[in-house]
């Protein structure tokens, strides 16, 4: 493959954890609003009330990871500015902008238990708009040059909405009695199931632009994700099984997997963030595709033209890397040219 | 070009878009090979031995332009019988003097003219052939000729013989470049050259700075004039010039040998009298415009001293001072070195970096009573006492240092107004636009207001010295809240004025020698025709004809094209109707055309002077080269130059192989400055590799006007230097580590390019590498670095005292230079080794 | 501002009523974006120059505002350069206006080991005091046979490329006047 | 805002001869900080890439054939895509279309959300370190819509921008893009015509993955030798898929909630 000098071309995004918080703040805010929804539905008070508390909660906190991240915070409020429909962000916005409010009232009533009807209202408002919230960041990521995620947009929806299920369930089996927690834990498993289907597409199905999902420090993290993941189902299902002995051990084996899958929630995020943060870095996974694209509709067109230069100006490797007249030149491109580095 | 002239370089691609082929020839492959057609790498130092061989492949085939060879250049003019070549005598022309190092050029006159009684000495310390930068040298108009080209003493014969060995097979045995590559370019040039198509030759400091500098450009011209391509459009020997009013500096130049208009200083010996003077100037028997400069001469004197200027006082001739010798700059320097000299002043010039030899510089200056440094920006020849090299290796203490410093700030170009010589001759006007901020003043101001105060404290004096002073013209207008003089009345000085009346002179037919004209400058006298400012015409380009004569005003009388009698055939028809540029038109009876014919307008092409005529009446109809003293282009130079009368391959004074061509190694004329502080190593294993310098398009010379400015300074941030992949491996370097070079003289480091632009040649049957270094470094700016110029000695071309810094020889190693005490001994040790120090 | 026209004003409310339904265009601009113009069309004066770097001679325009040089650009109606610069060229603003450029006098006194400040006044005055000690010192007046030399040794001058003709011009006529010889300049180098 | 010609750039780099007055006309101008002293060692580009504060970049490669050395340059800058993914993604309007067609960041709008910075497929747009918001070539958009000048005009008009002003080559050409794409076309032909076989247009299909670049190139090599992308495409052309799949997700989370409070006892 041909590079500048083994320069990225595409620029790494420039967000900050901030965004990857944000990402598993918004998730976890728009899980707990439905849980919170369903418990309401359902009759289940504390769970109810530990929903309504964690979305407020959860969307606050997702709000100012996201004026922390911008470059002039004071214009936060230019994001109200346009309404744009190509441009995931405006729609999560007004999206946030909404839910807001909604679980803010919801949660109000819940604390101050006046106006309870306006509270349910409130809180139904917020479970409508909650599977939206949970997947637009997908979207979000999807939607850039960046080529492990956009490459990924088939997946990233499903892993993002899996991960809020679980994380929302993790709270609610934290936070709700064992007696309310079923739904938590049924909850837990569905989600953490789609999300581990959805990281192994990410990683098994994507070739080269799902080698950063599986290597380097996003791998580690992905990794490490899933195990807790694993181990939040297993404490689910177990938390759920021993009910009727030894209820305070297995209060904390719920307590428990609700953290890891807190624990891998934040993870996933952090994991894909840093996926595709490694993609922009290498220019191979802008370039091999694209190449191979080119070379693909050439083939599909029948003859050689497309973007294929002709074969001879085709240059080897190192012709495009840096200049060298021979070998020995070979080796100071190899020692020193800052693309045979490993990306920082 | 493209490297340091990248604006005029639109010109070339343009050329090439319509078909021009473009070829490069540089040690190093840089920017402009990028887009030329064919690039020829060649060795540093060796340019005549190529482009001889380019005129013994024209010679050879019979391939010259002969009709424009025969009537306009000195082919078949005959030499005198005494005369003879380097063939002769191994690299040595007839008249050489062994102990003093010089010739006595009487040998090469032409037949039947008396030899040259001059004193070359003197010549070469007062670098006398500069003054032919306006004009040939004076010789009587006639010649012996054949117009057979058949007798052996014709110049013609005499050319062939003497580049008969600059075979294609030498070509590549000095050069290194393969004999194909050379055949390639000769024939190129020449297929593109003759009655329907020209060929132009561009070139730049990277000719002038060597021991044989003129004789470089000297080779050029007689290739251009065997191929016609002189005075013609399209055709043309260019200097590109890397100031913007370099050319202006040495036509009004502030250049020790100069007066303005390339009238000579008065020599205490040889111009004792205002008469030998003006007898020395011009030779009473010569051809063309050069035999009026008696009248140039006494118009400069009325500028200057005005009314005191009388006939009956020679017109104050007395108050010139006497040259005795060489008082060039590199001279200067070493007397500072020594002690001798009091005061310098540094207007807008910054030889700490920028000069040959900048530790000899750099302890000069130490080494005066006070320093005055006028400067945009505090540029290292201001802080040397503080921060330079010397500082840190315990040379240069500042507390012992007694040079009293004066920093004064200048104005920018926006900040004044005047006019820049560019490198065509154009005189351009710049209008200001602001006031200069603070203290910054231009040199007009500080040189008027300096005059100013030091007439006024001389007012009172009785003694003769103070004369000049006190005579002189000085009161020019001033205005505004600084008391600027007026620049417009200086130019209208330069241009002349008739004395009684005030009024500007139309152009320098119009200077008188009886003192009732003034004139600054006889060569741009017209700048002010009419009163009117001609610089500052700026009738846009796309409203007037391509050759543009009404934008700014060229020298002289605003032509643009020297020469260009030439364009036409002897019989004033165009050669050819796609290269039509002046030409005779029968039925007015006058000279017209695209440009101001170089030529009296309406001299007939047929006329052809009476017997024993002289100056302008001499010049035959058919004669284009009218500032010639025989009206001929020069392919043979009988007088005038300091080396011989033909180019001859030398090595340069520093080169790592013995000269494949003669015995004779480097110019036997050379100035040298033999002295301990100054060595050089002729030939030598310990300095085995040839280095160059040059510059980077995003940098400016000494680095003053453009390592202090953050956008050009980003582009090249840092001083580096360019090996190749083959040399790398030699000395173990790697990409982007550092390395540091070594000369008899310093040693300097830099971070290394290693790069394919670079490529080791083979020469003499061995392989020579080459280095590229950039010289824009110094220690103060935003980006600082080693100086590359440290590296040079001091040796000269002895026609104009230009110093040989386009070549030299070092030794090159990994890793940072010493630092502190350690350098000096780092480099004695290089020293000894060589042999050039005991002990 | 009305609420109606902070309504209109609203990005929002102009996608709604305008043509740019998806906030890509002429819903979106800002009023300073509208009031965009170039700065060389407000500037109070332009001169007409040259380049000061190398002797292509490039033609300039220097353009001021409010006193101060706001660009410097190509002048199209050059023949020479057809307004084009080279990157230093280009550089020229900054070259005028750099904070970096020195502004003032500055005085280093004799073994001294810094700059001192110095009213200009002053600095010329000691200047033409030095230059006549050193000339006085320094005199030659004939030359061991009695013929004229005239002139001092004692003074140098160098000078760089970039100065004006009728600098040059006054340079030379003022030094030669002086006697002192050793006047040199860049293209000598 | 009336709608003019749309304007753009053709680069030629068959002509580039890398002397960077784009670079430093650019910066003259829009007046932007420097971007660091650094020796690259990559020939002798010290810039490296377009980023917040370098719009006009050139690249230098040097490459030997067989022993011939070719040195390439090539001043790259923003494409101003027909289709932006950077405009399409920008939440508050700060991005624009102008009436040149061509894209442009309004400095009093953008609060530095970044979103823009990783949509670009080309990797131009950038934040400003210290400055929090993104920058990127405006392609002088107050030149462009200045009132004209004779000489230097561009056809649309007004002046023409800083970086086509000075370059001395007029490798940098601004103009009507169809007339542009027409001059393109020609020197491509003449180019094969000459021999120069490697020549090849980069940007100027509408039928690319951005539709077509505002700023176009003849290059002498691959795009990637020149750090460019070879087969760009706007991100944001997927964006109904991903929408559908997102949807998708969201319908699948919301059957989970609803199945795990049906599906069981307690």
């Amino acid at each position: 493959m041909k590079s500048y000098y083994g320069r990225q071309i595409v620029k790494t995004p420039v967000w900050r954890p901030d965004i990857p918080a944000y990402l598993f703040c918004g998730g976890l805010a728009a899980g707990s609003a439905l849980l919170a929804a369903g418990a309401d539905l359902t009759r289940r008070p504390a769970l109810r009330r530990s929903g309504r508390l964690t979305a407020l909660g959860a969307v606050a906190a997702g709000a100012a990871f996201l004026i922390h991240d911008l470059g002039r915070p004071a214009r936060f409020h230019h994001m109200l500015r346009v309404v744009k429909p190509t441009s995931p962000m405006s729609i999560g916005t007004w999206t946030l902008t909404a839910f807001g409010p909604a679980a803010g009232l919801a949660a109000a009533a819940e604390l101050t238990g006046v106006a309870p009807a306006a509270g349910r209202a409130a809180g139904l408002a917020a479970a409508g708009l909650a599977p939206a919230l949970a997947t637009y960041t997908a979207v979000l990521l999807a939607d850039t040059a960046v080529p492990s995620w956009h490459e990924a947009y088939p997946q990233l929806p499903f892993a993002f909405a899996g991960s809020a299920l679980a994380s929302a369930a993790g709270a609610g089996l934290l936070a709700a009695p064992t007696a309310e927690a079923g739904p938590a834990r049924r909850l837990a498993v569905a989600g953490a199931a789609m999300e581990l289907a959805a990281s192994h597409r990410l990683a098994s199905t994507l070739g080269l632009t799902g080698e950063p999902y599986r290597s380097g420090r996003a791998g580690a993290l992905l990794r490490a994700s899933q195990a807790l993941t694993a181990a939040g189902i297993a404490g689910a299902v177990l938390g759920g099984a021993r009910r009727d002995s030894r209820r305070r051990r297995a209060r904390l084996v719920s307590a428990l997997s609700g953290a890891a899958l807190l624990a891998a929630g934040a993870l996933t995020r952090f994991g894909i963030f840093a996926a595709g943060v490694a993609s922009t870095k290498d220019p191979r996974y802008t370039v091999v595709p694209q190449r191979a694209r080119l070379e693909q509709s050439a083939a599909d067109a029948g003859g050689g033209a497309g973007g294929r230069a002709p074969a001879g100006s085709a240059d080897d490797e190192r012709g495009a890397v840096g200049p060298g007249r021979d070998q020995l030149a070979d080796d100071r491109v190899a020692r020193d040219l800052p693309g045979d580095e490993e990306p920082a | 070009m493209a490297e340091c002239h990248p604006v005029g370089f639109q010109w070339v691609m343009e050329a090439k878009r319509r078909g021009a082929t473009v070829i490069h020839i540089d040690p190093r492959f840089t920017r402009t090979s990028a887009l030329a057609d064919t690039y020829v790498p060649i060795r540093a130092g060796t340019d005549i031995a190529f482009l001889g061989g380019v005129v013994n492949y024209i010679l050879g085939n019979e391939l010259d332009f002969r009709e424009y060879v025969l009537a306009y250049t000195n082919a078949a003019t005959i030499v005198d019988e005494s005369y003879q070549d380097t063939e002769d005598l191994d690299g040595l022309f007839s008249g050489f003097d062994p102990e003093k190092g010089v010739y006595d050029p009487g040998s090469w006159q032409y037949a039947g003219h008396a030899p040259d009684s001059g004193d070359t000495d003197a010549d070469r310390e007062t670098a006398r052939p500069l003054r032919h930068e306006s004009h040939g040298p004076p010789i009587p108009a006639g010649t012996e000729r054949d117009e057979t080209l058949r007798h052996p003493r014709c110049v013609y014969q005499i050319l062939k013989r003497h580049f008969a060995r600059y075979t294609p097979e030498m070509v590549e045995r000095v050069c290194g470049v393969p004999r194909e590559k050379f055949l390639e370019v000769c024939q190129a040039w020449t297929r593109n050259s003759g009655r329907e198509r020209t060929s132009a030759l561009v070139y730049s400091v990277g000719w002038t700075q060597h021991t044989v500098g003129v004789q470089y450009i000297r080779t050029g011209a007689i290739i251009q004039l065997l191929l016609g391509n002189v005075g013609r459009p399209g055709g043309g020997v260019l200097a590109l010039r890397g100031h913007a009013s370099i050319q202006g500096s040495t036509d009004i130049p502030t250049l020790f040998n100069l007066l303005p208009g390339y009238l000579p200083m008065p020599h205490h010996a040889q111009h004792a009298s205002f008469s030998d003077w003006v007898a020395a100037i011009r030779h009473p028997g010569q051809k063309g415009f050069w035999a009026d400069a008696r009248a140039y001469a006494v118009s400069l004197l009325k500028a200057y001293w005005g009314d005191a200027a009388t006939a009956e006082n020679d017109y104050c001739y007395g108050h010139l001072p006497r040259m005795t010798g060489d008082h060039g700059t590199y001279q200067t320097v070493l007397n500072m070195v020594d002690g001798k000299v009091k005061g310098y002043f540094l207007l807008g010039q910054n030889p700490a970096v920028g000069s040959a030899h900048g530790r000899a510089q750099r302890l000069g200056m130490a080494n005066l009573d006070w320093l005055v440094v006028r400067d945009l920006y505090l540029v290292e020849s201001a802080t040397f006492w503080k921060d330079g090299p010397e500082v840190a290796t315990g040379e240069l203490v500042p507390e012992e240092c007694r040079t009293e410093v004066f920093f004064l700030p200048a104005a920018s170009h926006v900040e004044k107004e005047g006019s820049f010589t560019q490198t065509q001759r154009l005189l351009q006007w710049r209008e200001k636009a602001v006031d200069p901020p603070g203290d910054c003043r231009s040199e007009l101001w500080f040189v008027y207001h300096l005059g100013r105060i030091i007439r006024q404290k001389l007012a009172a004096s009785t003694l003769p010295r103070d004369r000049a002073v006190l005579d002189l013209a000085w009161d020019y207008p001033v205005s505004g809240q600084h008391d600027e003089p007026s620049a417009t009345a200086v130019l209208r000085e330069i241009n002349g004025f008739e004395v009684a009346s005030g009024e500007p002179v139309s152009g320098y037919t119009a200077l008188k020698d009886d003192g009732s004209t003034a004139c600054g400058c006889w060569i741009y006298s017209g700048v002010f025709a009419g009163g009117v400012n001609q610089a500052a015409r700026r009738r846009p380009g796309a409203e007037q004809s391509w050759v543009a004569a009404e934008w700014g005003w060229a020298w002289p009388m605003n032509r643009r094209l020297l020469y260009n009698r030439a364009s036409a055939d002897p019989s004033g028809r165009p050669w050819s109707p796609r290269k039509a540029y002046v030409w005779w038109d029968a039925g007015k009876g006058r000279w017209t055309g695209h440009d101001v014919p170089d030529f009296e307008a309406d001299k007939d092409p047929s006329y052809r002077p009476p017997l024993g005529a002289t100056g302008v009446a001499a010049i035959a109809g058919d004669d284009p080269f009218v500032m010639q003293s025989d009206g001929k282009g020069w392919l043979y130079v009988p007088t005038g130059l300091i080396d011989g009368p033909l180019p001859t391959h030398y090595e340069p004074a520093e080169s790592p192989v013995a000269n494949p061509l003669y015995r004779q190694q480097s110019n036997p004329a050379r100035k040298t400055y033999p002295r301990p502080d100054n060595p050089l190593d002729p030939i030598s294993a310990v300095f085995p590799y040839v280095f160059t310098v040059s510059r980077l398009t995003e940098h400016h010379t000494a680095g003053g006007m453009s390592r202090h400015l953050e956008y050009l300074s980003e582009l090249q941030p840092e001083m580096f230097i360019e090996v190749s992949p083959e040399l790398a491996a030699e000395r173990g370097l790697s990409h982007l580590d550092w390395a540091h070079v070594v000369t008899a003289r310093a040693v300097v480091e830099a971070r290394v390019m290693v790069t394919d632009r670079l490529t080791p040649l083979r020469v003499a049957g061995r392989t020579i590498h080459q280095i590229w270094l950039p010289y824009h470094w110094g220690g103060a700016g935003l980006s600082v670095g080693d100086s590359a110029n440290d590296l040079f000695g001091i040796v000269l071309d002895p026609n104009v005292l230009i110093q040989e810094s386009k070549v030299g020889t070092c030794d090159l190693r990994p890793g940072r230079r010493p630092t502190g005490p350690e350098l000096r001994r780092y480099v004695d040790g290089y020293l000894r080794r060589a042999g050039l120090r005991k002990g | 501002m009305g609420v109606r026209s902070w309504i209109e004003g609203w990005p929002v409310y102009r996608q709604l009523a305008g043509d740019d339904p998806t906030g890509r265009g002429e819903a979106v601009r800002s009023p300073r974006t509208a009031a965009l113009t170039s700065r060389t069309e407000t500037a109070d004066s332009v001169a007409r120059s040259v380049c000061p770097y190398c002797a292509v001679g490039c033609g300039q325009r220097v353009y001021v505002s409010g006193g101060r040089v706001t660009q410097i650009e190509g002048d199209p109606d050059s023949p020479i350069s057809r307004g084009r610069l080279c990157p230093k060229g280009a550089a020229s603003k900054s070259l005028v206006t750099s904070p970096r450029r020195q502004r003032r006098v500055l005085y280093r006194r004799p073994y001294g080991t810094d700059w001192e400040e110095l009213d200009l006044a002053t600095a010329m005055d000691m200047i033409a005091d030095r230059v006549l000690a050193a000339r006085a010192q320094t005199w030659e007046d004939v030359d061991e046979q009695g013929r004229p030399l005239h002139r001092t040794l004692g003074i140098a001058s160098l000078g760089g490329a970039t100065l004006d003709n009728e600098e040059n011009y006054l340079i030379k006529k003022l030094f030669t006047a002086l006697g002192a010889l050793q006047i040199e300049n860049q293209a000598r180098i | 805002m009336s709608v003019a010609e749309r304007m753009g750039f053709f680069t030629d780099t068959s002509i580039c001869i890398g002397c960077k007055a784009c670079e430093v006309a650019c910066k003259e101008w829009n007046a932007i900080p420097t971007d660091g002293l650094d020796l690259l060692g990559m020939s002798f580009d010290n810039t490296g890439q377009l980023d917040a504060n370098t719009w006009r970049h050139v690249a230098f490669v040097e490459q030997t054939h067989d022993g011939d050395l070719r040195w390439l340059m090539s001043s790259d800058v923003c494409k101003h895509c027909t289709h932006a993914a950077c405009l399409d993604v920008c939440p508050t309007g700060s991005l624009f279309r102008t009436e040149f067609g061509t894209v442009v960041v309004q400095e009093d709008i953008c609060n530095g959300c970044g979103y823009c910075v990783p949509a670009c497929p080309y990797g131009v747009i950038d934040q400003r370190q210290g400055d929090g918001r993104a920058w990127k070539c405006t392609m002088c958009y107050d030149r462009i819509r200045a009132g004209g000048d004779g000489g230097r005009a561009g056809s649309g008009g007004g002046l023409m921008p800083a970086c086509a002003t000075a370059c001395p080559t007029e490798s940098i050409q601004y103009g009507p893009l169809d007339e542009l794409r027409d001059r393109a076309a020609r020197r491509l032909e003449q180019l094969h015509g000459e021999g120069v076989a490697q020549a090849r247009l980069y940007g100027h299909d509408p039928a690319d993955g951005v539709g077509g670049d505002g700023a176009f190139f003849l290059l002498l090599d691959d795009p990637e030798v020149y750090g460019l992308p070879p087969d760009p495409v706007v991100t944001t052309r997927d964006l109904p898929a991903m929408w559908r799949r997102a949807g998708l997700a969201a319908l699948a989370m919301a059957a989970a909630v609803v199945a795990s409070f049906v599906g069981g006892s307690s």
